[in-house]
């Protein structure tokens, strides 16, 4: 038995699991669609909630995968069949490849804030993405409105393709209430005359230090939480927007104008997840994330002997943990590998 | 504003429509709010466009305006509106063209309904049996008036002896485009453009050479809301919702308003006036108001009508000034004369509104 | 001989000025007093007994400085050598002067400057036991104990914490000049003397002789001129801190005096200020003391305490937030050595910034409220005990026990004591929550009014003028304990009793408390309590501190209070208990829960003050 | 002259945050920044001396001056009895009484 792994996608759980696996003695190949490894966590200026640089972690993770790892990048999968020998996976460019054990860490894509038209995402100039933002950071540039001004007054809206019906996810995202909460002290950070008024549902401060970094951003930064989810935004003819919205705590219609909104967009599945499932008919969730076998016990495995999961691909998960997911991943493929039974 | 943006959106709300042979079924109310429109949209059909359009004199109400003004039940609205499909039957149509946008959101409402409610629409069609011994197919395909003149838009511009643009400026006329609430909020998909960013006036708007204004309460509503306006003690929110939107659509100085729904331009004309005599205010320049039209009257304008002929006069804002904007020539002496060339009589000069003065 | 010389003349000046500068000062002050405390006063001085009463107090506080002898014997003798000392060396000078004239009709500066004038050949310098002899003796004496005075307030400028002060204040122009001119007047004496008496071979004393033989031999000029400018030097400095004396914190002096004896004749402080606000700053020494004590300094507060506040009220400028960063625990009036009624003073500031905005209680009727029940006790929980429910339970618990017919008056919420508002110097708006709350007390007909919140214990004595007795809890459960209504069986072993300010401070009941745990408890020492004991720190009497700031200071409280490892904390205040219980170690349980807990079992609980099913339950089952 | 139609213009419903007059509430932030802590639980509500006797909300009173809504407020926040049982149950440690006193001072400085 030969102790091929091939992972597919090279974001943070990829590299985790290549890594991990290569730790543990398989010969691992990762595949990367992009020309370089890294996925959205490459994006990413500063970490929640430590603020931490994302940079530091990738490297970290890259330098982890020991030299035994074979990166290809722009290798882009046909398709995974399932055979007797193990797995073929056949890619765009090149010659198929065969492996033991497969796993997948394709992760998720950013929601398309077009579809939520209201919002006038690719329609009004001063409406940006947290990712847009968090690209204006890592480059170190001036966070400006379309003409060049800095804006006096920000909103930063959350739960933008989650948590709603009309998108067509019910689900939440996770981590847009933190990255939210995140960005706005870094806004006033780097522009402190500048307001920032948060529009959020909830707050789900679910993990550690995430609370206490809300509490920062209230006590020490004075961002504004307005809870209500934003209806409609408009554009005025200075191209500020009017954003209306309910202010639930009083129960009163809200309107404002901002210089600047900012859409906090959640995680959704990859179309390439969906050709994976189609293709291996693995269980997937309403959500379309795919699912494990079992939630509590066989988190990382699927239907299919050898193919395991990690990672974003199992639905919206923080950096930590994805990593500390494929950690797991990469132990339950060594056991698959050597024929062992993993009891817990 | 990104216009690519917008175009991308357009593009994902492309709607089927007809090419002909419409059973075309009239609105309530347009034909005395505005009554050169109807008329106007039949002129065009046959005499530019040569269409087939069928018009059948025993139609009725969809009872839209009862259905929304809470007095007749849903059950008896899809009744009435099965009649409507079954006269449309009769006569071997099945492309169904409504005036009114009120039935249009009534008709896709109903047809949606039983799309998913196929035991409703049984009922309903036992219901219709039971009361006229009538069938029905439901039609093939089912469009607003509008999203026919929008179809065929660049026909119109192509024959047309006008353009939006201004003679004394060169510049593209500035407009207002107010789509009635009723005709894609309900069903994005069923409007040309989509809810948010609808296009069914703009493309019109656009090929005829204006430019549309996207202002911030593009979105809401004309005021008239049926409960809104049909109970006296209501009618200040009505016209709260109307200044709401003129208030904001002022700075961008509109040379006129673009509507394709019966409520919308009345409530956005004659509002106007009680505006200026509650509070003296007046949104258009000089003490003009905004001038409000059909999207049939538009056209007309376009296609070289003679502006009586299509009964501008009726508008309680002047249209004058706009007319001599785009150089359409009108004759002031003809304005108030019936077909029959009689005096139909002069309405009383506002207070505060101005009345247009032909020099 | 003509007993005047021309370097008399800065000190006898600077008399005239000071006498006549704290003359009118003390004219102006009674004066603008209300005629009530103008009538208190002219009768009391003209009271013997009262006179003498003040007079013995002076003598006390201004000379021997017993509260600071009671602080720290060190700060004690320190200003006792200076008061005492001078003072002593005045009416002795005067004597021995007396015995030089054979007068009494001397000039002010004849017994100051007495070896001047005199050179007694006659008697020498180790002499005791003659007249002069003695008072050579004397003079020499009180000059060195003086000294040793100045000796240790030069050292208290370096090591303050010898005194027991670890901050103080600073000083402004005038206090250091008069300061300098105050260590300058007795050195300067004793050089003066000491050059004299050695010019002269004679008229020193032990002390001053053999220095000024010895000055006299290392004088490289004509010592008789030395002597001379000494004397100049004494007369100036003496001159000089007598005319700064007015315009700097010396003024003190003097005016305590007057303080001693106003509050001697019952002169109290008022509700707006007044000229016993007056004295009572100027009273203020700016020793410092109060700083030390404050509990603010543990929250990071340095800028509010009293003697800084004062400074502000004497400056005639108090930032708002200065009058409003207190906890008004009355820690500083406790340990004020001239005894200023610092919580008072800072009310009437709070009271000057509150404007004619109005509350409006009009929604208090007994229709939303309810109209109470009749019965002998009225039973006032108090907002803050609604969210001590144990409490309630266990006081509801002892009165049924005991058989009490009362009425829980805020059972269905509490309509506010008005302290709270008192505090915030909405004295006027307050007064439309007592007034409403005296209504509901007067409907219940009861005999005694019985609160577990000293805050409105507090309120209920000193603003309600209610015609029943008012008792807190702690008062009330010893009084039945006392009277045999209830049985005591349990004992609780290493309790800590903390007391609430607004209980004892602030209202004086340091031993119903006590009394009534020693006999359910073995007490634990507290190292700061009664009189001295520490707030809790959740006092309502500050606005400006932030949450973390109330828990530093809890934590110190809590810190001092677990000293003797106690295992459990006992207080007598629902506030007191939510403040402590959040931070400390051990469990915190009112006096009330500790008794309710050493009743003999079977417990009746009672849902309510007026029906007892779960009595009549247990009544079946015996 | 003004007709009179039988009806008025109805006055917008919603908080207009641009035209409102942020005074009092731009004050409350510079004297009692604690009050940016609020995540609008409603403990102090809940608790509420007066608010038990009479419809006092003070978490929306709060609320509504950070919004600059302060016209009914200036009223109601009259109803409140400093008790500061509100202070003692907030979750975030906002100096609730020192935000009445503050609000109420700046109403006084406004007008």
């Amino acid at each position: 038995m030969n102790k091929k792994v091939i992972v597919v996608g090279g974001g943070v759980s990829g590299m985790t699991a290549a890594g991990a696996l290569s730790e543990l003695g398989m010969e691992v190949v990762l595949l990367e669609k992009d020309d370089h490894t890294g996925g959205h966590a490459g994006n990413w200026d500063r970490l929640f909630p430590s603020r931490r640089p994302g940079k530091e972690v990738i490297d970290f993770i890259e330098k982890s995968m020991s030299s035994t790892v074979e990166i290809r990048c722009g290798s882009r999968v046909t398709s995974i069949d399932r055979n007797t020998e193990g797995f073929t996976v056949n890619l765009h460019n090149g010659d198929p490849l065969t492996a033991e054990s497969v796993v997948i860490a394709t992760g998720y894509e950013l929601f398309d804030a077009r579809k939520k038209e209201e919002y006038g995402y690719g329609i009004y100039d001063n409406v940006i993405t947290s990712a847009e933002l968090e690209a204006i950071f890592k480059e170190g540039r001036q966070l400006v409105t379309h003409n060049g001004k800095t804006p006096q007054r920000v909103g930063l809206i959350h739960c933008v393709g989650s948590r709603d019906e009309k998108v067509g996810n019910l689900y939440c995202s996770k981590v847009c209430c933190v990255t939210g909460v995140k960005q706005a002290i870094e806004i006033r950070e780097m522009l402190p005359g500048c307001e920032v008024f948060s529009f959020y549902m909830d707050l789900r401060m679910y993990d550690r230090n995430f609370e206490e970094l809300y509490y920062e951003a209230q006590q020490k930064w004075g961002v504004n939480f307005i809870r209500g989810r934003l209806s409609e935004c408009a554009e005025n003819p200075d191209h500020s927007l009017i954003l209306k919205t309910e202010d639930t705590l009083t129960g009163r219609p809200l309107k404002m104008t901002v210089d600047l909104v900012v859409l906090l967009v959640g995680f959704v599945p990859r179309p390439e997840t969906r050709i994976i499932s189609d293709m291996l008919k693995l269980q997937t969730g309403s959500d379309g994330f795919l699912s494990p076998v079992d939630e509590h016990f066989k988190d990382n495995s699927t239907s299919v002997p050898g193919l395991f999961l990690a990672g974003a691909v199992k639905g919206p998960a923080c950096i930590v943990n994805s990593i500390a997911d494929a950690r797991a991943t990469a132990v339950q493929v060594k056991a698959y590998i050597n024929g062992e039974m993993v009891k817990w | 504003m990104k216009i690519e943006g917008k175009r991308s959106i357009w593009k994902e709300y492309q709607k089927e429509i007809a090419d002909d042979r419409y059973f075309y079924v009239r609105s309530c109310v347009r034909q005395n709010f505005f009554p050169g429109s109807e008329k106007t949209f039949l002129r065009i059909m046959k005499d530019v466009l040569h269409k087939d359009v069928f018009e059948n004199a025993s139609h009725t109400t969809c009872s839209g305006i009862g259905y929304h003004s809470d007095v007749v039940p849903f059950e008896t609205a899809m009744t009435m509106v099965a009649r409507q499909f079954a006269i449309m039957t009769e006569a071997g149509y099945e492309n169904f063209t409504t005036s009114c946008i009120t039935s249009f959101g009534l008709y896709s409402e109903i047809l949606e309904t039983w799309h998913h409610f196929p035991e409703v629409e049984e009922r309903v069609r036992q219901h219709l049996i039971n009361a006229t011994g009538r069938t029905f197919n439901k039609p093939a395909n089912l469009a607003h008036a509008s999203d026919v003149i929008f179809k065929f838009r660049k026909e119109i511009a192509a024959g047309g002896m006008y353009r939006l643009i201004n003679k004394h400026t060169g510049k593209p006329l500035q407009v207002v485009e107010h789509i009635g609430c009723h005709y894609s909020k309900m069903f994005p998909a069923k409007g040309v453009g989509g809810a948010e960013y609808p296009y069914v006036l703009a493309g019109m708007i656009e090929d005829w050479g204006g430019d549309v204004i996207d202002y911030p309460e593009r979105r809401h509503c004309c005021g008239f809301g049926f409960r809104q306006y049909l109970i006296q003690a209501n009618r200040g929110y009505s016209l709260a919702c109307s200044k709401k939107k003129f208030d904001s659509m002022a700075p961008y100085k509109p040379d006129f308003i673009l509507t394709n729904c019966p409520g919308c331009p009345m409530f956005l004309d004659r509002w106007q006036y009680a505006l200026s005599e509650m509070e003296g205010i007046t949104y258009g320049e000089n003490g003009l108001g905004i001038p409000v039209l059909t999207y049939e009257e538009l056209a007309g304008m376009i296609l070289g009508y003679d502006p009586w002929d299509l009964g501008l006069q009726v508008h309680q804002v002047p249209v004058e000034p706009l007319l001599d904007k785009i150089g359409i020539p009108y004759d002031s002496k003809r304005k108030f004369l019936t077909m029959d060339g009689k005096m139909m009589g002069q309405p009383k000069a506002p207070s505060h509104l101005k009345f247009y003065q032909h020099e | 001989m003509i007993n005047f010389n021309l370097f008399v003349l800065p000190f006898f000046l600077g008399l005239i000025y000071l006498v006549a500068k704290i003359g009118k000062t003390w004219y102006r002050w009674i004066k603008a007093l209300p005629a009530i405390d103008k009538v208190k006063f002219i009768a009391g001085i003209r009271h013997p007994q009262l006179f003498l009463s003040a007079l013995k107090e002076v003598f006390l506080e201004a000379l021997i400085h017993r509260r600071m002898w009671k602080r720290n014997p060190l700060l004690g003798y320190m200003h006792m050598s200076f008061a005492l000392g001078w003072f002593l060396l005045i009416v002795c000078g005067n004597i021995e002067s007396r015995f030089y004239s054979g007068t009494h009709l001397n000039a002010p500066y004849y017994p100051i400057f007495l070896k001047f004038f005199i050179h007694d050949k006659l008697v020498l310098f180790f002499e005791v036991f003659s007249v002069p002899g003695f008072f050579r003796f004397l003079m020499d004496f009180l000059l060195l104990f003086v000294l040793s005075g100045l000796v240790l307030a030069l050292i208290k400028r370096q090591k303050s914490k010898w005194f027991g002060l670890k901050r103080t204040t600073e000083f402004q122009l005038t206090d250091s000049i008069s300061l300098a001119c105050l260590w300058l007047i007795f050195p300067m004496r004793l050089l003066a003397e000491s050059y004299t008496a050695g010019y002269y071979g004679s008229g020193g004393g032990f002390m001053t002789q053999p220095l000024g033989n010895l000055l006299v031999a290392i004088t490289p000029f004509r010592s008789d001129y030395a002597a001379y400018s000494m004397w100049w030097g004494y007369s100036l400095s003496l001159g000089i801190f007598f005319i700064t004396l007015p315009y700097s914190r010396y003024m003190h002096i003097p005016t305590e005096v007057l303080l001693i004896f106003f509050r001697h004749l019952e002169i109290q402080p008022k509700k707006w200020y007044s000229s016993f606000s007056d004295v009572e700053v100027q009273a203020c020494s700016r020793c410092g003391v109060c700083i030390d004590v404050c509990q603010l300094n543990d929250a990071g507060i340095n800028d509010s305490q009293a003697v800084y506040f004062i400074r502000g009220v004497r400056d005639k400028y108090v930032p708002e937030e200065i009058s409003r960063k207190c906890l008004l625990c009355g820690r500083c009036q406790e340990v004020c050595p001239v005894g200023i009624s610092t919580d008072s003073l800072r009310l009437i500031k709070r009271r000057e910034l509150v404007s004619g905005q109005a509350s409006d209680f009009s929604y208090l009727t007994t229709q939303r409220t309810g109209a109470p029940c009749q019965g002998e006790v009225v039973y006032f929980a108090g907002c803050m005990s609604h969210l001590t429910p144990a409490i309630i339970r266990a006081m509801k618990g002892i009165m049924e026990q005991a058989g009490i017919s009362y009425v829980h008056l805020d059972e269905n919420g509490s309509v506010c004591c008005g302290r709270p508002l008192m505090i915030a110097g909405k004295d006027r708006q307050a007064q439309g929550l007592i007034d409403f709350n005296k209504r509901l007390i007067g409907l219940t007909h009861a005999k005694l009014l019985v609160t577990s919140c000293p805050i409105c214990y507090r309120v209920f004595r000193e603003e309600y003028n209610l015609p029943i007795r008012i008792q807190h809890h702690s008062q009330f459960i010893l009084e039945l304990v006392k009277t045999g209504k209830i049985p005591l069986q349990g004992h609780f072993k290493n309790v800590a009793y903390h007391d609430p300010c607004d209980l004892g401070r602030g209202s004086g009941v340091y031993t119903a408390p006590r009394e009534l745990l020693s006999k359910i408890a073995d007490l634990v020492p507290v190292p700061q309590d009664a009189n001295n004991a520490l707030c809790c720190g959740g006092s309502l009497g500050i606005f400006e501190a932030s949450q973390q700031q109330h828990n530093a200071m809890t934590a110190v409280t809590l810190d001092m209070l677990m000293k003797n490892q106690p295992e459990i904390l006992a207080t007598a205040c629902p506030l007191c208990k939510k403040t402590l219980e959040k931070q400390s170690p051990v469990a915190v349980k009112d006096i009330a829960e500790l008794v309710y807990e050493s009743l003999p079992k079977p417990v009746y609980f009672a849902a309510s003050g007026q029906s007892h099913p779960a009595k009549s339950y247990a009544n079946e089952l015996i | 002259m003004v007709k009179n139609f039988g009806y008025k213009i109805l006055s917008d419903a919603s908080i207009d945050f641009d035209r409102n007059d942020k005074r009092i509430a731009d004050y409350l932030k510079a004297h009692e920044p604690s009050m940016n802590l609020c995540i609008g639980c409603g403990s102090c509500t809940a608790t509420c001396s007066a608010g038990h006797f009479v419809d006092f909300n003070i978490r929306r009173i709060h609320t509504f001056i950070r919004r600059g809504e302060t016209n009914q407020v200036k009223r109601d926040i009259l109803k409140c009895m400093f008790c500061g049982k509100c202070q003692l149950v907030c979750p975030r440690g906002v100096n609730l009484r020192n935000v009445i006193l503050t609000i109420n001072r700046a109403i006084e400085q406004t007008g």
